[in-house]
């Protein structure tokens, strides 16, 4: 059967509040909405008020007030309404949600989710469209999900649920739409474990969210030039699965590594100097970056120079390649 | 005790549950004490103008958006009242720092609709300069502008102008922190500031009344120990009255107030959005019955400031509004894509020649 | 107009000026009209009694850290009666989430001293168990906690929980937008919480005339429809007559409340801090003149309720947990350095291995 | 004459407050005590309440009113009190600060300093030892500083404030004590301009901030094991000099980089990556990285053990000489 992210992510939503009634979900226009992006449609309708419920227009208030009821007992699931109004929460999340459980040695554990749709490609106004995992990736206490596909989206959603450790879960917006042949419940490899979407020798692309789409979009597109492309869905950064992209870049010698976000001081960084840590020998080209420019993610019609495309990343191949 | 009250008399703080209200739903005048009317007819006139351009600007928008021009768009239907009411209060010298909603403020600072539009025709993130009108930038964070209002509010009285700001925004951005804030630095600094709320009943889905339990918004100004007004947002002349006030209160150096416009969006929250699951047909019968247009029409009609010529007139002038925003925005192209570069520092890293040359490669590739 | 006021009379919302006081300056006991005492001879005697052990071991705190036991502390002096007086209003299924100085609220609950301290000692981020005593982590960062107060409230209120949660925060976090966050979702959801203000007239170096306009703290309260109240928090009895009257109230179900417990710090800010660059000698002087335990003792003993053998068995006890606190502190021991990974998460991420092999490499090279 | 680090900070802003009436400063304690660790010292006296104050205790509050201020004309320098109480006013920075300039087209100008004192090893309790220079050096529109010597502290922070673009200022707590000989005023190199510290020759250690002063510690250690270390003092993090940081490790073909946050997605990632992408054939071992573990930072008695130090850093050398 063919289901979207967005279906995928709101029948997990569904499946795990059948399943355990610590789960509640709550953040701007969660409820009655549905949300903005109808991930969380006929949540209340279905768990009622008490289980799904609107707050107040405050992302500080949302994230401090799941870590008190994680504290309580509940499994919060709160909602971000956008990648760039996460900022106002980044205190809660970055000097209690991560910390706490830490600061507490282990007494108190916060089994928080905060999720939040990201990136750009939807012709969206500022704010709407920024990748902030690089700032979350570098806290320790955190978790860092972002599904690729439909199938992952439920089944990394359901364990980011599951979790006792905090995640942030960043849904990738402009694949609330992507389709894929699943049957839910499905259930994929758990956290930490990255997986070779297409298998390939000339060079490894490394992606993760949006940009696993794309990635798989620039092999096929690299088949014209000759190249073999090895595709590589990180699925989760943190923890991060350096095994599995290890024995890629080992096969093929080259790696790119892809996100949306600016790539100075990027996730991109971080893949790329444990991949020239733990492989060095095997490289023959410095591992590539490609991504947004160093610039505030710009105004609609601008946002395809600036976001990484088929053409961007097959020129990082053709330089590692001939380097 | 020492801890004596802060200031002399806390009750006098309270607000007035009663909004005031100049101009009955009949469009009849009725004298408010308190609240005069300094009004010459040409300012009727022209308060009657605004409105019009402002609806008719805002149909514009949102047909554009239809036609597939804009990728999103905020109506202020039913909010032209307390939206030109607010900004008709300043002087030219003020300033307006707005959220994402005002157009109807900004077409009395003079800012040309379609650059407002371009922002949501996504041709560049704003289009207009602040400091030709003295209107901010859209602020889409909700709340956070208003911190920016206090904080010119603050050089301003530094620099000893004499100078107001009016910060707009919405029933929900009450709830968050950036609020709370800039009211309270506003209070301690006695900035020349006003806190323009619409309260326009929503933030998209969600009711005033889940939003907070404050008696009225107006209230949350005893919290700062500032004065809390609220008017009939719909009736321009209360709006006005009312925002007169406390932009003259602050510019005589008595410090920000807060003032809760109350009115009703009657569009979706913007074109992205089905108001329908949450709200219903009658209620938006009710406030369609209180029109801020219909009533103030019915008014000058009776005092003789409405003829045909006027309203020919002010015809003529939202049609070329609406035909020049059209004109900027049918198929405006984007601008040069290497301006992505442009602007984000005035002393750009040494980064940025290369990453330049890699979008001047990819662009010419194409 | 349909946007009626959301509750009935504003007007009740306005926090009486008169700081509700039971015992005046000479120890005097006046009864107030709706805070009746209902405390029998043996809790007029634990009140005493926490305020001496929290002076007691707040000094011990102070001496502790000259000694170079711990690395700054955060003193309650002259705070005893509020502190105390609002924790003891709480019953035992109920929980205290504190800012850094609720040495005193720590002691109503049930928590030792000394794992308060080993945060300041460094030991180690936190030492106490939260679930055993109901009183949650110390929290620095300002005005956070009140948050987490309010999640936990709605927590046990969905959750169907006879349970009501007391937030501690001083006078300069009522600043912090999350302040006002936590007390408009309380407002929002019902929430049983209590916002409990030790006003302490500073934050750090600065004052409350310069942290807000607003009349008092407690005028805060009605911007949230919420009560707000006053008490002479160096008076024991009132605070702890006005705690309970919020805590009944929230534990009817009748939702949060604020209190502004009116005291002051009389040490420093922190061991670190130089108070004489910010404060006099004569307003110091004046608030010793309120000290809230001499003149709990004045009642006490006009009563007959402190006689020498209470006095003797109080002592006894302070110098016990003294000496408790200087085992439990002095020379400390840090914990094992291999702890550092321990706790960040139930699941550790695969690189800790490589990680602790490192630190362990250089611990055995020391 | 020597001068400590926080003397040049204290003398910088007070020589720029007398060059420039537009200099305005304000924060929380800043006036009447002179800020925590009494930077502003002095300042209110001198300059008056008008233009030195202290604010209500609230960050989000003091940056978005600088935003304001400049926006008017000002040039407003404001203290976050502690590095861990930059958080909630995160959004305003990400937002606002470092955004409005290209938003609007370059008709608004932010030329705010904010001023942090940041990271750890002086025995504090939490949130008062992060290094958040990694989120910030994400972040497109600032500039990001932070001076090792007092000479720096002084030229850079003139700079800051003379600077139309908005600066993260990272002030190393720890070294507020460091004393070095130099006559104020005193002008060092420009942003953008690493500095070679100490010439060396085996390996080139990359650091900035408190981490100059250990590195160089490490250095004179080095020689014990025959090492000639060259030591890189970065400056600023945003612009990032790349061509001194290339042309060391082109001359030793060993890096190894150092920073107090945790090495998981931190700056240290841009720093190892860059270097690899520019000078991949110099390399003779990956650049290998030195920081904090990937936990939060632990309480004082314990900072010793998470903190990057002599040893650490050396054995990360020797590593990588032995790679
Ligand atoms: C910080 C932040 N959080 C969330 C949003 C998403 N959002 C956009 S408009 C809106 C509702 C705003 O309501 P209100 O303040 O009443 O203004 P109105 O739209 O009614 O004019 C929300 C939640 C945002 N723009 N900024
Ligand atoms: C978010 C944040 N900003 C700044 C600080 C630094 N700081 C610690 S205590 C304090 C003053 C707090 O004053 P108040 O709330 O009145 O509590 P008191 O210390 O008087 O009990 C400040 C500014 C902090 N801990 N957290
Ligand atoms: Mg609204
Ligand atoms: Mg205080």
């Amino acid at each position: 059967m063919a289901i979207t992210m967005a279906q995928a992510l709101n029948t997990a939503l569904h499946d795990a509040m059948e399943a355990d009634d610590k789960v509640v979900m709550f953040g701007e226009d969660v409820g009655t909405l549905g949300g903005v992006f109808r991930i969380t449609d006929k949540l209340q309708e279905r768990f009622g008020e008490k289980r799904c419920f609107d707050t107040p227009l405050a992302e500080s208030g949302i994230v401090g007030t799941a870590i008190g009821m994680a504290m309580y007992g509940y499994k919060p699931v709160v909602e971000m309404q956008f990648d760039g109004f996460t900022y106002p929460a980044f205190e809660q999340i970055v000097s209690h949600l991560a910390k706490m459980p830490n600061r507490s040695r282990g007494t108190v554990q916060l089994p928080v989710v905060v999720r939040i749709p990201y990136g750009g490609g939807i012709g969206a106004v500022e704010h709407h469209s920024e990748s902030p995992e690089a700032f979350f990736s570098h806290v320790a206490g955190l978790k860092i999900v972002s599904p690729g596909t439909p199938s992952d989206g439920y089944s990394l959603l359901r364990r980011a649920i599951d979790s006792p450790d905090p995640v942030i879960f960043f849904e990738p917006k402009r694949r609330y739409w992507l389709k894929e042949d699943a049957e839910l419940p499905v259930t994929t490899e758990p956290f930490g474990t990255a997986v070779v979407r297409r298998q390939g020798t000339t060079a490894t692309l490394l992606a993760y969210g949006p940009m696993v789409r794309t990635a798989l979009d620039t092999a096929k597109a690299a088949e014209e030039e000759g190249w073999d492309l090895e595709v590589v869905d990180l699925r989760t950064l943190n923890p991060f699965d350096a095994k599995t992209v290890v024995a890629s870049v080992a096969k093929t010698g080259h790696a790119v590594v892809i996100h949306e976000a600016q790539v100075f001081a990027g996730f991109g960084a971080e893949v790329a100097a444990q991949i020239t840590e733990r492989a060095f020998y095997d490289l023959e080209a410095p591992v590539l970056r490609v991504g947004g420019f160093d610039v505030p993610y710009p105004a609609a019609k601008l946002e395809e120079f600036f976001l990484p495309d088929t053409d961007r990343i097959l020129d990082a191949v053709e330089r590692s390649l001939s380097f | 005790m020492a801890a004596a009250p802060l200031t002399p008399d806390p009750a006098t703080l309270l607000p007035s549950l009663e909004p005031v209200q100049l101009l009955d739903n009949q469009g009849v005048l009725h004298e408010v004490d308190g609240y005069p009317l300094d009004l010459k007819d040409e300012d009727f006139r022209n308060l009657y103008r605004f409105m019009v351009l402002a609806r008719r600007v805002d149909k514009q928008g949102i047909n554009l958006q239809r036609q597939g021009q804009l990728g999103v768009y905020a109506s202020l239907l039913g909010q032209e009242a307390a939206q030109v009411g607010g900004a008709y209060a300043l002087d030219e010298q003020d300033w307006v720092f707005p959220s994402y909603r005002e157009m109807g403020a900004a077409l009395v600072r003079g800012v040309d609709p379609g650059k407002i539009l371009q922002l949501f025709r996504g041709t560049w993130l704003s289009d207009h300069d602040p400091h030709a009108t003295h209107f901010g930038l859209l602020s889409i964070p909700i709340a956070t502008q208003a911190l920016h209002a206090v904080g010119f509010a603050m050089g301003a009285k530094l620099d000893g102008k004499d100078l107001v700001v009016m910060s707009y925004f919405g029933d929900g951005a009450t709830s968050e922190g950036d609020a709370h804030e800039a009211m309270n630095f506003a209070a301690v600094y006695d900035a020349p500031c006003v806190f323009y709320v619409q309260n326009n009943q929503y933030a998209i889905s969600v009711p005033l009344s889940k939003q907070t339990k404050a008696p009225t918004i107006a209230h949350k100004a005893v919290g700062y120990g500032m004065p809390g007004y609220r008017c009939d947002g719909n009736d321009v002349l209360a709006s006005y009255a009312v925002a007169k006030q406390a932009v003259e209160r602050a510019r005589a150096g008595e410090g920000p107030s807060l003032i809760e416009a109350i009115t009703y969006r009657m569009e979706a929250h913007t074109t992205a959005d089905d108001p329908t699951r949450y709200r219903t047909a009658e209620e938006l019968a009710e406030w369609n019955a209180r029109d801020p247009i219909a009533r103030f029409e019915t008014f000058l009609t009776k005092e003789g400031l409405l003829d045909d010529a006027f309203r020919a007139q002010i015809d003529d002038e939202a049609k070329a509004y609406a035909a020049r925003m059209r004109e900027e925005i049918y198929d405006a192209p984007h601008g040069d894509p290497l301006e992505l570069f442009e602007h984000v520092y005035v002393e750009p890293p040494a980064s940025y020649d290369e990453q330049r040359a890699l979008l001047r490669r990819e662009l010419e590739a194409q």
